[in-house]
Formats: C-alpha cells, structure tokens, sequence
C-alpha cells in the first residue's frame, strides 16, 4: 500500500500521548518550536509528562504553557530560568517542588538525545567534569581526560517542526529550525511533525534533512514558523 | 585613560583573535567582540544552535524567522557558511573543532576554573546552556569581565565561590582595566591600565597576581561607546 | 516438491514482509528477497553504507558510479529515499529502527546465537562488515541458508562452533527444506517441504525442533530458477 | 586574509605524512575512494602507518597498494578478506605476521571514528558483545542490553573523496560517495580532500555536506570516482 504519513487534523494522534508520557519537543531561539501541536498538546490535557526540551521557559515556545496548566511532573532541560527578576511559572513550581528539574549541558542533553535514537545505552563525556551538574555520577579518567558517564535519553513521543515534508515522512529543515529535531525524532517511539508544507512527490535526495524511517506523522500548518 | 567600557573590552579582545580562526562567542558581553574583528582577518563564527560562519544581524530586508544565533537575534550568513543540526554542533564544540570561545564570567580560579552559569539568586531556576561544552571544547577559552563585582569583590580568585562551569579551562580574561593571562606561574597580567599601580591591581585580586616582564598599557579606542 | 532454490528460498522470506516496513537485506542469497516483494506492499530497503530506499540495479542508461548498495553493485534509488553517512546508517540500525534484517547464515543455535562471517578458513582474512551490527540492531533478525552443509552436517545447532556474530537475535530461519521459528520452546517449524518427514527433520537437526501445531507444506512457485 | 583551502599539486601536503602516522582512509564499494591522493601517498612512501579503512583489500581502493607496498604496520578495518581462495597481500603479510590487524565490526568502527572526532573518548555499544571481537574489552550491562565498552579512534591524517568543494573547504558528496569520510575528516588533525571539482565561491549551505573546518586542503582531479 502507497505509503502516506500525512494528517488532516493532529488531534488524534495526540490524543495517544497519554498520562506519564516522556516527550521531547524540539526548537532553539524561536526557531523549530513545534507550537501547533504544543496547542493541541495544551488541550488534550494529557498529565504527570516528562519534558525533554532546551528550556522550560522560553517565551516563543509554548513548551512553558504545558507547564503553566499543570501538566508536567519533570523536565530535562539546558535552560530552565525565566527572564526578569519576577519567578516564571516553571520556577514557582520548581520552588514549591511540584516539579522536578533535571539540568543538563546543552552538548550532553543533544548528544544523550542522539545516543537514545543510536542504541548507545551511554557514553563518557568530559563535559561537566567536577560540576555541580555531575553530581552523583560515574566518573572516569580515559587517556588523562576526566569524563563522565552519561546515559542515553529516550522518549515516547517527539513533537518537532520542519519546513517541508514528502509523503513517505522525509524532512526538510530550514537553515537552524534543525536544532535539535533529527537527534529527538531518533530516541522517541512516536516522531509527529509539524511543517510548513507536505508535498505529495518526494523530496529530492539532497533535500531530506530527517530520513524518513524516524518519523510516523506530519501535518501541515502553513506557518511559517 | 578611563577604564574600559563593554566595547572597548569588546574591540580589544577582537585584536587577539589570529587571521582564519574558528570563534564561538557567548552572550551579553562577548557576542559584542563580532563588531570589532580587524578588517584583515578572515573568522569564522560558530553558534551552537547549528551555524558555522554567522553573518550581521538581519535587516527588515533580509530576515528569516527561521535563522538565528544562539542569543536567539535573527542573523544572516556569511560567504561559505554551513548549517548542521545541535548533535553536530557540539559534536564539533566538544571535538575540540572551536579555536576560541569568549564567554562571560563571574569568577575565574587562579587555576583557570570558571563560574559564569549560576550566580545562585534564590529561587531563580538555572541557565547553563553551552558553556560547561564550550569551556571544556574548544582549544582557547577566554572570558570577558568587568575585574571586579559591583560591590568591589575580586572576580580573580584562589577559588571559585560560585558552582564551577569548568576546571582549569580559562587561557585569558579581559576586563575592564587589564588583560590577564592564566599560567602554570597563576595570573599574569599583560595589560594593565596606565592609571592603576601594581599594588592596586593586586589588593582588586584576591588571587596572586603579577605584571608579564613586556607589560603594556592598555587602551582601545576612545571613541567607542 | 523438490528443496528450493535460492531464489524460491528468497521468494519465500518475500512473502513475509510486512507491508511499510523497513528491510536491511545481507550479502549474498539474501539481497536476491529484493527480487520477489509482493507488489502490493510498499519497502524500503536499507543499504548500510547510507541508504533509505535502495532501487533495482541500475542500468548503462541510469548508472551512476557513486551509487552504490553495501554489496558493491550500482544501484538506483527509489521514491522517497534518503542518503546518509555510515555513523548515521549504523545509528539507524543500532538504534532499532530496522524493522527485519536477513541475513546469511552458517549456523543458528537454539537459543537464536548466530555464526556468519567467519568460517574459519586458515590463513583468510575475516569480513564481518555490518553483521553484528545488523544482527543486534535489527527489530528482526532472518536468516537464510541451505538446512545443511554440503557434506549433510546440520547448522541448527545447540551451540554454535563458529565464532558468534551475536548472541539471542535470530528469530526466524528460512531454507531449503523448512522455514524454522526460534522460539523460547526451542526450534519450531512452520512450514516444511511436504517430502520430509519429522523424523528426517529431526535427523538433520543437532537441537531438538518441533513442527507447529499448524505446521505448513513449504511452497514456491516452480518457474523460479 | 581571504582562505583558501585549495592546492594545486597534492605532493607537499601528502610529504608531510609522517612515519608511523595514523591514516585514515574514507571509502565503501567501489564509492568515495580517494585514490588520486593514495597514489600520491605509495609513492612518498612513508613507513610503519596504521591504516584505518572500511577494508584492507578492496580491489577498487588503492589502499591495498600501500600494504603491498610493505608501507603499513597495522590496519584496523571491518574486512581483511582477499577475494578468491588464493591469499591476497594483505593475508600474506598477516599470516606471516609483518602486519597487525585489528578487526572491528562496521557500526563500531564509524561509531568510534565519530567519536573520535566528537571529543566523546569512548561508549557502550551493544555491538559485539559475547564474539570473538569483544575479546578482552571491558563489559557492562546497562538498562537490561549487555554491552561493550568501546574506544574512540583518532588519526593524524584523513584522506578522503567528495564530489565538489569551495575555497573555504566545505565539501558536497555525490549519493553513497559520503561513507565514512564525514566521521573521519572531524576524527584526525589534517584532513586533506580529493573532489571532482573545487570552486572559488561558497557552495550553497543546503550543498554542504562537511563543514570547512574539518577540512585543511582541498585538490580537484577532474575526476569522475
């Protein structure tokens, strides 16, 4: 049967992510924040969700709404502090331990994502060595490089925004809405895309930016952010 | 002369950057080295959300949402510039691919350790981004400071009272009255404001501090401001 | 019916490919299963020096020399496809994203331990290429082989005598004269050439196996040659 | 000053090859060989190198001119098997012990070379566990999966193919032409390019599949393969 991943309305696949859902959620900076399904995210009220995502509080990104409306029991972020002096949501809960915060460096959080889609259960880094960020965790010395040992990330569910989109479910990015896409779409069971545009024919060879095989639904939204 | 402003530290650091370099520059103060870099030199900047040769800003005439930096500013792209996506960023960060990133500070150890990520405001949640993978990844990690707090602390310590980003990482530190340089020998000033004695420097540093033998005057344009 | 041939061996394996999945194909009689894919389903073949979406060989009118599949022959690319480097192809496979991997085979043990690259012949060099690779990331792992030697000794064994390619991850066994599950109650057969009887399986099988209760004749078309 | 990467002769760069140096060299099925730059090399002659290839006897690939040469001390590589029963080079040196082989299967191999050049010194890879090239690596079984500790590679030179490149040594590769020669171009200190074609304005940032700075020199051959 011709393949075809491409949806009319992302309700019902979101409606799948159910309570206790580990969820990544790509974007950097304003650009690949997969906001249209963050909304529906929003409104399906799934609840007790881990968070993977670069910050818990970027205003662009809609990730933080998830956590204003009480649905997020933990996230694993690079970045988890509001702008101003103000506490933002996310640190409010922080502060009454509603919510748990796991924080990582950004090269370990993209690499620990790539390694959950690689099937490399953990590796050693020296990133981090003899910080508060490594507390806890195994250390090494390999070749006179002190590392840490860090564990893969996986998830049940990425939600990430490309800009173009062929049937089969093959992606294009535009310049840096890339980020940190590819690596979740690899570590989570079910990778669903938002894009600008979903085309029929295939995308040419040298515009896949994300294979296909790691991506199960695309919905295009127009927008174009 | 006056101690240095932000763009006068700014165009100073600029000078030390060699013809043909690769640089990561962090936020706040550093990114403000990218307006000085000698017409002569060819750099390439890297941002870790997935560029390598970041362009000016963008204009109203050439933005695209989808492309920016790492301070999520909307930039454009400079001839021979590339895209790849956070896992290959840091990958290059980490496998010692940067020749220099210049990153803020709060403290720097007279062993090189830096503390520029978490300046402990109660309640505020943490920041740390890149700079753990920046500080331990490229081959030359400078910093750009004011030399003192704003109450007149030393910011040039035996050790570091704020959580560590990275041990015996900081090569150099600019600032506003002198540019130090961290040896095997501790610090070792390079430049020093005409204005500010030896002995001054020294009760400013908590730290052992010492004037290189060739001990220059330092200056920068006066009409940077 | 006879045993089958190669290719009706291969056409067989075919037959069991579900419909979207997608399908790494080893050197040797399995890449010969490209052949006899039912039309009616959609696979993308996966070529571990960097393709998604392998195509029929190519012809003097569409060769391209660059393009080539893991076994060496120049290839096509069909709709849809995507090309990467070999770090991300065995990202790919490691990470579980291959839905069924076949693979040649010299012998399977009971508990799925698979030998097939090194036959021990002294003084040549070893191959393993992809296998163990293939074999530990695959979410299935097929092989295909004659039931026998060529001097009649079995190759389902208890234990393998050959160097392991990997341990537990053969789940089915397509041949000659039977088409065998490794299941936890040992080796099962679910379908078997109509002339064989379970007495003679039995003797030409090392390890205990069993037919299925609803054991079937092997079949495959005879103008298969 | 403006770069560029380009060289007209390949003969100075590929002089300072030194002896005992660890080459890499990219390559898979008769695609991506960098064959313009081994001929250079058998003839400079450098002694006692390690080899890192996809294969020491590939037919296609001048890298089996360098062992026949008696240039190589050791190669690690995923297939060492001459065709034919009759011993190839590589065999009869290995049998007789003038050159030392270290066997690794594929996914490992680029997986470690990628690590090499990502500043990640050594994972876990499920790869290999319980075979004969597990020998004597250290085991750990994480979240259920048995797993081999595996080290990066690194080398000092990589010589590697591409279809087109720009001054600033960006690289563009022609489909499965791509292999192994990203991961190894970021693994060694010098890595030195042979493309079809090598122009004076920047290559597209959607054409680069290598960003410049994991390239030092650039030769174009004219060549089609």
């Amino acid at each position: 049967m011709a393949i075809d991943k491409r949806i009319e309305t992302a309700k019902e696949v979101i409606s799948k992510i159910f309570d206790g859902a580990v969820i990544m959620v790509s974007g950097f900076g304003g650009a690949g924040f997969p906001n249209f399904l963050l909304e529906i995210l929003r409104d399906a009220e799934p609840k007790e969700l881990t968070l993977v995502a670069n910050s818990a509080t970027h205003p662009y990104s809609l990730t933080h709404s998830l956590i204003e409306a009480k649905m997020v029991r933990k996230v694993i972020v690079t970045a988890a502090r509001g702008r101003g002096k103000e506490l933002s949501p996310f640190e409010e809960q922080w502060r009454d331990g509603s919510i748990e915060l796991e924080c990582v460096p950004q090269g370990n959080f993209a690499e620990r994502i790539r390694a959950g889609g690689a099937g490399i259960p953990a590796f050693y880094s020296p990133t981090g060595y003899g910080t508060d960020l490594a507390t806890g965790k195994e250390t090494r010395k390999i070749n006179g490089k002190n590392c840490v040992l860090e564990e893969a990330i996986t998830g049940d569910f990425a939600l990430i925004r490309g800009d173009r989109a062929d049937r089969f479910g093959n992606i294009n990015f535009n310049t840096t809405q890339m980020n940190f896409a590819p690596a979740m779409a690899t570590a989570c069971e079910v990778t669903i895309a938002e894009v600008r545009e979903a085309i029929d024919e295939a995308l040419p060879t040298t515009d896949v930016h994300l294979p296909s095989v790691y991506v199960n639904h695309v919905i295009a939204t127009g927008r174009e952010v | 002369m006056k101690p240095l402003n932000r763009n006068q530290i700014a165009w100073r650091a600029a000078q030390d950057i060699p013809d043909g370099n690769v640089v990561n520059l962090g936020l706040g103060m550093p990114v403000l080295v990218s307006n000085y870099i000698p017409s002569d030199r060819d750099v390439f900047l890297q941002s870790e959300n997935g560029i390598l040769g970041v362009g000016p800003e963008a204009s109203e005439l050439n933005i695209n949402p989808n492309l920016v930096d790492a301070g999520s500013r909307k930039v454009t792209l400079r001839d021979g510039a590339s895209l790849f996506d956070s896992a290959n960023s840091f990958a290059m960060i980490r496998g010692g691919h940067i020749d220099i990133t210049i990153l803020g500070a709060f403290e720097v150890s007279i062993s090189g350790d830096l503390a520029n990520w978490d300046s402990k405001i109660p309640d505020k949640g943490p920041l740390v981004g890149g700079a753990m993978d920046l500080a331990v990844g490229a081959k030359s990690t400078w910093t750009m400071m004011q030399y003192n707090t704003k109450d007149g602390s030393p910011r040039l310590l035996n050790y570091c009272n704020l959580p560590l980003t990275a041990r015996k990482c900081v090569n150099r530190i600019y600032t506003d009255i002198a540019v130090v340089d961290v040896t095997n020998q501790g610090f070792i000033a390079i430049e020093l404001l005409e204005s500010i004695t030896a002995e001054e420097l020294n009760t400013r540093t908590e730290a052992e501090i010492s004037l290189a033998s060739d001990c220059k005057p330092l200056q920068a344009p006066a009409d940077l401001i």
